[in-house]
């Protein structure tokens, strides 16, 4: 059976149950094992590389050195966690210089960045362990005749050079992923664009602005729902939506749903084991268009 | 042999040496070396009365070798040598030294210790001229033909050249028309007239005008021209003024001499595919022409694309009988004596640029698929249409730079995107004063004669010019409009400009044939992969390798302005290298002693020239050889090699090290001794004119002359080590500026290693330093000079 | 025909060379059956007065192995060229210095208080350090005097013949016997190794000769076809002499240079650094050479231009 | 943007030698990254290349004390297009941190500083939350590695940076 070292971050287990249990709950389904690992700590995504970029590196370090002493590869469900780690790990595979300035301070903690192991995201798991062939096999309902907005989330993507995920102007892989439940991506203008998440506590009138374009272009397109990987996206432009309200005094009424909330749905699990209630904007349309209506 | 009989004279330069230096002491020192035969006195050498002296004694017989201290660098050897071979001499058993601007000036604040350096100078020339060996000419064949590769304008004008200059051309084009991409471009900036214009040839049946249409200027009827189309060079043989060139012609299944171009073929022709010529955004017929057609006015069949005998209704229908499905490939191998490449350049494919979405967006295109639309004879008509619709064009935007100055694909400028984009907007202004034609660029770059007001023009016509490189385009299906994305800098705004058509001054890369080329001929190609020419300031059309030359496109983009005086240039370096007949060299060149040569394979990736090539034995191993045509003298190989297998005729090892010791025999003076190893290029003429300006440095340092600081080895430095010598300082040019392309920086490496093995040793590396130095740096190596003594008199004596 | 006269003798070496005698196994019967050994320490029970006895050029060849590195290899290196018509330096250590002659990295201060002072293993409380003379009750004993330098044999006595190689190839040492027992004798100075460099005898294939990333052995992968150079790999065949067959390339082991200087070669490991230098792809690269006199001059330190390591 | 400030070399040097900083010299100002970025669309308070031109002029005080630079949402659209290659998320990241050195903290970072001091993480768990878990059967958390994290954070002087509130275990 695959293994992998589960990332959660801070966000998810904080705030967003629905994320982590349909996620768990669809990789168990498919046979791939997650294992918690004991210490790990924040990944040090951008706020912290805002107050000082070295420090994050080694934080980053830190924690890919947990997985390397439990010989495993890490998943990651959050976006930004991907980056935070998949960008440590891969600059410090190549540079020599900066692995041996982490390093040094890391041997503080008895610890040793050796890059040995990969950082992956949640999808790449489903791509590259599960296989397409065996997730299409595996899905019970299709999410046939839904349009999803796929919406990955910056980090996933870029910095691509030091990413490596899929090609950053012409992504396919999350579009697959989806189609491979039965539903059909929609595309739509300025997709790849940021949803402003991380103005949020800083400019939060610019945040909203952005969120605001994307779900209208969403809406825009005749998206059903707009499917997201990153809990600041989710958050953004779910609770966003509940802002753009107050603020704007428009109403869009666009379900924002993790991809693994797709994919359990998809897998037969049912949902109200999927805490779904943590939704601002309710997805019962969603569920109705793919007859799974809650009772 | 007879043994060596050395006279030396000294000049002392209207008093000017004597002033420093104690000559007498200085002759009596000379008198009493053995082997000198002969010692006289002069005021000067190298002229009139002092230089018959010289050519007296070796006319006597008296000695058979010669040693001048003179001080006129260079001009004062070149005068010497030539009397003393019409004097009955080999003009390589001459040695003449500096003593005024290598010692006298230098070191004119103490002329005791000025004195003592001179000795060991004279010492040390008289010891290498003892060792010195005649070195005769060699006369290599050449033949008086010429192989020009690509026959686009670059190509044409130098076959043109050459053929006028009664020299056998061969002008071979890969495509079965000539023209190359320029024919495509339909109009030429800055003279605004057809691509398919040329220098019209000297022949007597034609009017001699400026100009002339390629198809109508007798281009293909020039005596000494023979051109073949269809056809590529597969391999080189032989050496530089004998080459042995095969070359591929591939069937064009239509008799050229039959063909009367009636079109009756291409009617019947039921195959249809995309047109290249047109940019592919018409098709053509399995046989067809190209037009307006350039040469030859002869169909051809695309062999991909022709059902042959499934079909062969042309054959039918020609009533010339031309038409020959049966013709095979042909290999024709060629004499010639130089070859000049002409591939040319073509543009970049823009798809990889995503954010642009060529190939995609059928409405995004690139300059020459616009080109074509503007041309009468294109795919259109001359009409600007959008393909996606066939409806016209009135809002155009053209964007700058595309794959060009962009470190992901292309990090250098095309420099002539500016100037197509300039002259594609103004040809639809003037068409069409209503249409919208906006130009989205970095810097616009116009440097060239007339073509500022180029620029100028376009903005008298309404053509808007917006400072920003779009980011993105995005096409809007609802009104089929493409949105470009780009910020008005100037304005510090985000524009979204609406265009039916967007052009993409895409790169311009080299041809793609380029490295398979470069690997047959054995070129070298530069990061970007164009030709790289053997020295940009001074040798633009030229390349290591001898004999063989390049111009226009194939070496960077260029307008047809700059491609002229290149192509012409290439051709007059073609004729020069083999006007005579023959080449005739001096054998100053590396030999391999093959009894210790012994299969390493080192020696051959040194040469910058590729002079050594290997030769296999019986055994399966390789002995390496010296082409004494091709050689140029440097000793990089010398440097090399690591069993002491190769030698230059003109310096021996033994010669080298005997002046080590004589340089270093004699002190004389309280500073640390230095021994300078500098070579004959920017290093001593950097050694040179601190002298002749009168710069001070101690006399402690000893200057010995190499052909290439490449040509250093590790072991000269530790014998001068050995020999006396406190510190070595390597002397040689600019790494960039090598005069041997790549000795300079070999030096440097052996450099670094070596005083790491000085380290080692437990002597400290500062006593071995590298300089790399130029003419006009007479006063850094006076510095550099006094810098190392007083560095070496802080590390104190080094006691082996 | 009156047998022929051999002698053997032992300098400073690691013994490695009388080994390699014996290695020429059942050769050894011809050689008993034309000469007679009448010096060989290893073996024979010969006293130095004995030699001292013989008299001049009586010896018809003596085999000298070993590096000069006190007194006595000294004084034994200049009785044997006395007694003896053909001197044969006889391995790496008299020919080049070998890794004896690494001991001219330090002098005898420091090798005296390495080893007798502070190596881990030493037990010494009063610091007792070799004399060459030292009163005990019985008299006064003695010892020969251990050089600041280690010298090559042939920096001490005239030397007719080489056979380098750590331990010498055996087919070189057949090939030697033989000639010199048939009296078919080179020319004076010759070698009995091949008069090429090692590279002559390899098989392995050489590739583009650029090297952008040094290596040590382990670094890299079993591959038995390509040059080391090409591999990033410092490989001192092209600066060696050949003539042991290039053993260790087809070990996958690259040459370390024992057979010392190629003919012409004033400074084997100066001859390689600098060949080595030549197609490196920037200078920088040199830093990463770890060691280099135990790279480069591993066997040839002794018999290099500079010789030995400037002492402060 | 403010006023004209009086221009010197010294601030791209120092940019040069920040990590993230590396890349700015090989600016050209073609505005790839202006068009590219989601928020200069929508608001004129932030523009990349101006805030890359204001720095290569050496405006320190403009680049550093204007809100500005906080504005970056690190969407690495513009660093991917860039045709020259400036890391331009990562010179903003640089930016940032020589902005904090001198004490310049907007007050979102000054809590994210603290949080992560505190709790090893950026958001914390919640007692709601954590019923919540093992009511939907989620396997409880693991413990978090806060005293690595302090460690690492004292080890690069993170915990020493003029940040309000940082050193206090509780806030």
């Amino acid at each position: 059976m695959t293994s992998y070292a589960l990332f959660l971050g801070c966000t998810i287990p904080a705030r967003q149950p629905h994320y982590e249990l349909s996620a768990r709950k669809a990789m168990a389904k498919l046979g791939v094992e997650l294992v918690d690992l004991e210490g790990v700590t924040c990944c040090a995504p951008p706020p912290v590389q805002s107050i000082d970029l070295e420090t994050s590196l080694i934080v980053a370090a830190y924690n890919i050195c947990l997985a390397e002493e439990a010989d495993l590869n890490i998943v990651t469900l959050c976006t930004g966690c991907f980056e935070s780690l998949a960008v440590a790990n891969n600059i410090l595979k190549e540079n020599v210089m900066l692995r041996t300035r982490v390093n040094g301070v890391l041997s503080c903690l008895g610890k040793e960045f050796k890059g040995k192991k990969e950082v992956r995201h949640y999808l790449q798991v489903l791509l590259n362990d599960v296989g397409l062939n065996y997730l299409r096999r595996s899905v019970v309902k299709p999410l046939k005749s839904l349009r999803v907005a796929a919406f990955s989330g910056c980090h996933l993507l870029r910095p691509s050079k030091l990413l490596r995920f899929d090609d950053p102007e012409r992504p396919r892989i999350f579009d697959t992923l989806i189609e491979a439940l039965g539903a059909e991506s929609v595309w739509y203008r300025n997709k790849l664009k940021c949803c402003g998440g991380l103005l949020r506590g800083y400019a939060d009138d610019v945040a909203l602005a952005i969120a605001r374009d994307k779900i209208v272009n969403a809406a825009h397109a005749g998206a059903d729902c707009i499917a997201t990987l990153c809990p600041f996206c989710f958050l953004t432009l779910d609770l966003g939506q509940v802002l753009i309200k107050s603020t704007y005094k428009e109403e869009y009424d666009m379900p924002i749903i993790h991809y693994t909330e797709l994919l359990s749905l998809s897998l037969g699990i049912d949902p109200k084991e999927l805490a779904l209630e943590f939704h601002k904007v309710k997805i019962d349309k969603v569920l109705d268009k793919i007859g799974l209506n809650l009772p | 042999m007879e043994a060596a009989k050395v006279g030396v004279f000294i000049a002392d330069c209207g008093g000017q040496i004597s002033k420093v230096l104690d000559i007498e002491a200085i002759t009596n020192f000379v008198k009493n070396i053995d082997g000198v035969a002969f010692v006289a006195r002069n005021s000067e050498f190298w002229r009139g009365q002092g230089l018959q002296i010289i050519v007296e004694a070796v006319k006597n017989k008296k000695i058979n070798r010669v040693v001048v201290a003179e001080s006129i660098p260079k001009i004062s050897e070149l005068a010497i040598t030539k009397a003393v071979e019409e004097a009955g001499l080999n003009p390589y058993l001459v040695e003449v030294l500096d003593l005024k601007n290598h010692c006298a000036w230098p070191h004119r604040d103490a002329p005791l210790e000025a004195t003592e350096k001179a000795k060991a100078l004279l010492l040390a020339a008289i010891e290498k001229a003892k060792l010195l060996e005649p070195i005769e000419k060699a006369e290599f064949p050449a033949v008086k033909s010429v192989l020009v590769i690509g026959g686009g304008i670059a190509g044409m004008q130098a076959a043109e050249d050459l053929a006028e200059m009664d020299f056998q051309v061969y002008l071979v084009e890969r495509e079965p028309f000539l023209g190359g991409l320029a024919a495509m471009a339909g109009h030429f900036f800055p003279t605004d007239d057809c691509a398919v214009c040329i220098q019209s040839p000297d022949l007597k049946t034609i009017s001699r005008t400026s100009r002339k249409c390629v198809y109508r200027s007798g281009f293909s009827e020039i005596p000494n021209l023979n051109i073949l189309t269809n056809s590529r060079v597969v391999k080189l043989e032989g050496a530089p003024g004998n080459y042995k060139v095969t070359v591929e012609r591939k069937p064009r299944y239509v008799n050229e001499k039959k063909c009367v171009a009636c079109d009756l073929c291409a009617s019947v022709c039921p195959v249809e595919v995309p047109d290249e010529y047109n940019a592919k955004l018409k098709t053509r017929k399995a046989i067809y022409i190209n037009k307006p057609l350039i040469y030859p006015p002869v169909y051809v069949i695309d062999e991909e694309a022709c059902k042959f005998h499934d079909c062969a209704r042309c054959v039918e229908v020609c009533p010339a009988k031309a038409i020959e499905l049966d013709q095979k490939p042909e290999k024709v191998t060629l004499n010639v004596g130089s070859i000049i490449v002409a591939t040319g350049f073509k543009e970049y494919d823009p798809s990889v640029i995503k954010e642009y979405h060529y190939g995609e967006y059928p409405d995004v295109i690139t300059h020459l698929e616009l080109a074509r639309m503007l041309d009468a004879f294109g795919p259109t008509n001359g009409v600007i249409i959008k393909p996606s619709d066939k409806k016209p064009a009135k809002r155009i935007v053209f964007i700058q730079c595309v794959g060009s100055r962009d470190r992901r694909w292309n990090p250098y400028c095309s420099s002539i995107c500016c100037m197509i984009s300039l002259k594609h907007a103004i040809m639809i202004k003037s068409a069409y004063p209503d249409a919208d034609v906006t130009i989205c660029y970095i810097d616009m770059r116009t440097a060239g004669r007339g073509y500022e007001k180029y620029y100028e023009r376009a903005r008298e016509l309404g053509v808007k010019f917006v400072k920003g490189r779009p980011s993105e385009i995005v096409h809007d299906p609802s009104a089929n409009t493409l949105i470009v994305e780009v910020e008005d800098e100037l304005l510090r705004r985000l524009l979204e400009l609406e265009a039916d058509l967007v052009v993409l001054a895409t790169a311009m890369v080299p041809s793609e044939d380029s490295k398979e080329l470069a690997g047959i001929l054995g070129l070298e190609l530069d990061e970007d992969g164009f030709f790289k020419e053997y020295n940009a300031k001074l040798r633009p059309t030229e390349t290591k390798r001898r004999g063989i030359f390049i111009c226009g496109g194939a070496t960077f983009p260029k307008d047809v302005p700059t491609t002229s005086i290149h192509s012409h240039s290439a051709a007059l370096k073609a004729a020069k290298f083999l006007l005579h007949g023959r080449i005739v060299k001096d054998l100053k060149v590396a030999f391999v002693n093959e009894e210790y040569c012994s299969n390493c394979q080192i020696c051959p990736v040194t040469c910058p020239y590729g002079a050594i090539t290997l030769v296999p034995k019986e055994n399966g191993h390789f002995v390496a050889r010296v082409s004494a045509l091709i050689c140029e003298g440097c000793g990089i190989c010398v440097g090399t090699c690591p069993v002491g297998a190769i030698e230059l005729t003109h310096l021996r090892q033994n010669q080298i090290q005997t002046q080590i010791r004589a340089l270093l025999s004699i002190n004389g003076t309280s500073n640390p001794l230095i021994l300078a190893i500098s070579c004959s290029e920017c290093g001593h003429t950097a050694v040179d004119s601190s002298g002749m300006s009168m710069m001070r440095y101690p006399a402690n340092v000893r200057v010995l002359k190499v052909p290439c600081a490449g040509m250093v080895q590790v072991q000269h430095i530790l014998e001068a080590l050995k020999a006396g010598a406190q510190g070595v300082m390597i002397v040689g040019c600019k790494p960039d500026g090598c005069h041997y392309e790549v000795g300079s920086g070999k030096a440097q490496k052996k450099v670094e290693m070596a005083k790491m093995l000085l380290k080692a040793y437990g002597i400290e590396p500062e006593r071995l330093e590298m300089f790399h130095l130029i003419y006009v740096e007479g006063d850094r190596f006076a510095e550099a000079a006094r810098i190392m003594t007083e560095n070496l008199k802080k590390l104190g004596p080094l006691r082996l | 025909m009156e047998k022929l006269k051999f002698a053997f003798y032992w300098a400073a070496s690691c013994g490695g060379c009388e080994i390699a005698v014996l290695d020429i196994n059942e050769k050894i019967l011809d050689v008993a059956a034309k000469a007679d050994i009448v010096f060989w320490p290893v073996a024979l029970d010969i006293k130095y007065k004995d030699v001292e006895a013989m008299p001049d050029k009586s010896v018809d060849a003596c085999f000298f192995n070993g590096a000069i590195r006190n007194e006595e290899n000294e004084r034994m290196a200049k009785l044997l060229r006395q007694k003896s018509k053909v001197m044969v330096a006889f391995g790496s250590c008299a020919c080049d210095g070998s890794v004896i002659g690494l001991g001219n990295l330090w002098n005898r201060e420091k090798i005296f208080e390495r080893v007798y002072l502070e190596t881990p293993s030493t037990n010494n409380p009063q610091d007792v350090t070799p004399q060459t003379r030292f009163k005990v009750t019985q008299g006064e004993l003695e010892l020969p005097e251990f050089y600041d330098t280690v010298k090559t044999l042939v920096q001490t006595v005239d030397v007719d013949y080489f056979i380098s190689g750590c331990p010498p190839p055996v087919p070189r040492i057949i090939e030697a016997l033989d000639n010199i027992l048939s009296g078919k004798l080179p020319h004076k100075g010759s070698s009995f190794l091949l008069n090429k460099a090692l590279c002559e005898e390899c098989p392995r294939e050489k590739k583009e000769r650029k090297i952008t990333q040094i290596k040590r052995v382990y670094e890299i992968e079993d591959d038995f076809k390509t040059c080391f150079l090409d591999q990033g790999v410092v490989c001192m065949g092209p600066a060696t002499r050949g003539g042991c067959g290039a053993q260790c390339l087809n070990a996958n082991i690259p040459c370390t240079g024992c057979g010392g200087p190629a003919p012409r070669v004033s400074d084997q490991g100066a001859a390689m650094a600098g060949a080595f230098a030549s197609i490196i792809a920037n200078p920088k690269l040199v830093r990463q050479i770890v060691d280099p006199v135990g790279t480069f001059y591993k066997y040839s330190l002794a018999n290099s231009i500079l010789q030995r390591r400037i002492m402060k | 943007m403010a006023a004209q400030e009086r221009t010197s070399s010294d601030f791209t040097v120092e940019i040069k030698q920040t990590l993230g900083g590396e890349s700015i010299t090989r600016c050209y100002q073609c505005g790839t990254c202006a068009s590219s970025c989601p928020v200069a669309k929508m608001t004129d308070r932030y523009n990349p290349r101006e805030v890359i031109r204001l720095a290569l002029l050496g405006q320190r005080e403009n680049v550093l004390g204007s809100d500005t630079i906080w504005l970056c949402a690190s969407c690495y659209q513009c660093q991917e297009r860039c045709p020259q290659e400036v890391e331009i998320a990562d010179v903003i990241y640089a930016l940032r941190n020589i902005a904090i050195r001198e004490g310049k903290v907007p007050k979102i970072y000054a809590e994210f500083a603290a949080t992560l001091t505190r709790d090893g993480r950026l958001v914390s768990m919640s007692k709601f939350l954590e019923k919540k878990r093992i009511e939907y059967g989620l396997p409880p958390l693991k413990p978090t590695g806060v005293e690595a994290i302090r460690k690492i954070l004292s080890a690069t002087g993170f915990d020493k940076l003029p940040i309000s509130g940082m050193k206090g275990e509780s806030t």
